[in-house]
């Protein structure tokens, strides 16, 4: 199965855990990206996230059926709106019969997220706004 | 055509503009548009990417009736 | 930080994931393994896991602490006793600044553990009973 | 002295058994020592590892009293 969701609410993580878990699947590994306090010396107080939502969702959703074929459960929720620090933004979470191939599947599965599905945050640190974050 | 936008280009224009573009419509048509347009935009839309009715385009070539939506998307920074 | 334990009562996975969280860490990884009903043709019913309990403990700590020490929190444990159907039998979770190194390095917690950590399980599959699992 | 045990040799012969070993005790001696008093468990302790004080051991040596706690590791099967 696959699980996608652009969400303005705060992500459940723990939901989102169940629903990736199956007994058919031993393996699940779960990324989830929380707001950052610093990068460098750069200090965030909040972003802002957008989204082309319905084109994001269409997006997640080839990305996750393309896992989901190899034999994988696969929940992608990403947050929008305004995020405080250690906010989730994104949960990834794979269930794999084999956890070399959950923890491959996952990690590509965010690392293709950050590259194309049409997502953006602006981030207001304490020195400026910055749409990306710190450079 | 109505060319939706997002983010940064959103913030300085607003959801969406008007633009002229003559068929065969491209990406690259879209792009040049925009800047003819909002010359200082030049810099964001260099780096963005076109997307046809959600999908990103680089070489297609599209008739206008093929066209349900236009966007525009500037590098993308989820996660 | 880091936080070890084996633990006889079901892991609480939403808990273990809030203590590995932290502000100063973006990229959170983690790894569940869960009883699997089906491995190829063998079926199983239950597991039981035993623990030479202290050194278990003192292994888990030497990983968590080379892991911790190169910038991260971690978080490890494991289940022992009866365990069920889709019950978790462990828990790793990393929290780094870069989520590249949350996943190497969770991966490479839990390919030490199944390597060298003296826990055992005992697999009561509908044909036999196995230790350590269908061969 | 005093050998703890687990899993399939728990199993088998309880939590503990009691070896002779002569001084330097070593690994190996551990395990020829387990194998001549239970031959029963030749295949496991092939395979197994030897914990001493908890640190797992090959080819170094201890004299009794450095000893506090020795135990035989079967091959793991944790996570």
């Amino acid at each position: 199965m696959h699980y996608i969701a652009i969400s303005k609410e705060p992500l459940d993580v723990n939901a989102l855990y169940e629903k990736v878990k199956d007994p058919q699947f031993g393996g699940i590994v779960v990324f989830s990206g929380t707001v950052r306090q610093w990068t460098g010396d750069v200090e965030t107080q909040e972003i802002e996230y957008t989204a082309y939502e319905s084109m994001a969702i269409k997006e997640l959703t080839k990305l996750a059926v393309n896992i989901e074929q190899k034999g994988a459960n696969v929940v992608i929720v990403h947050r929008i709106g305004r995020l405080k620090l250690a906010d989730e933004a994104v949960f990834v979470g794979v269930a794999a019969a084999h956890r070399a191939e959950a923890f491959t599947w996952c990690e590509s599965l965010i690392d293709e997220l950050k590259q194309h599905v049409p997502i953006w945050k602006k981030e207001f640190d304490t020195d400026q706004i910055r749409w990306g974050g710190p450079a | 055509m109505e060319v939706k936008l997002f983010a940064i280009l959103a913030e300085q224009l607003g959801d969406q503009v008007h633009l002229k573009v003559s068929e065969p419509i491209t990406a690259d048509k879209i792009k040049q548009a925009m800047v003819a347009q909002f010359p200082q935009t030049m810099g964001v839309i260099k780096d963005s990417m076109v997307a046809v009715n959600q999908t990103f385009v680089t070489t297609e070539q599209f008739q206008a009736q093929q066209v349900n939506e236009i966007a525009l998307i500037p590098p993308v920074s989820g996660g």
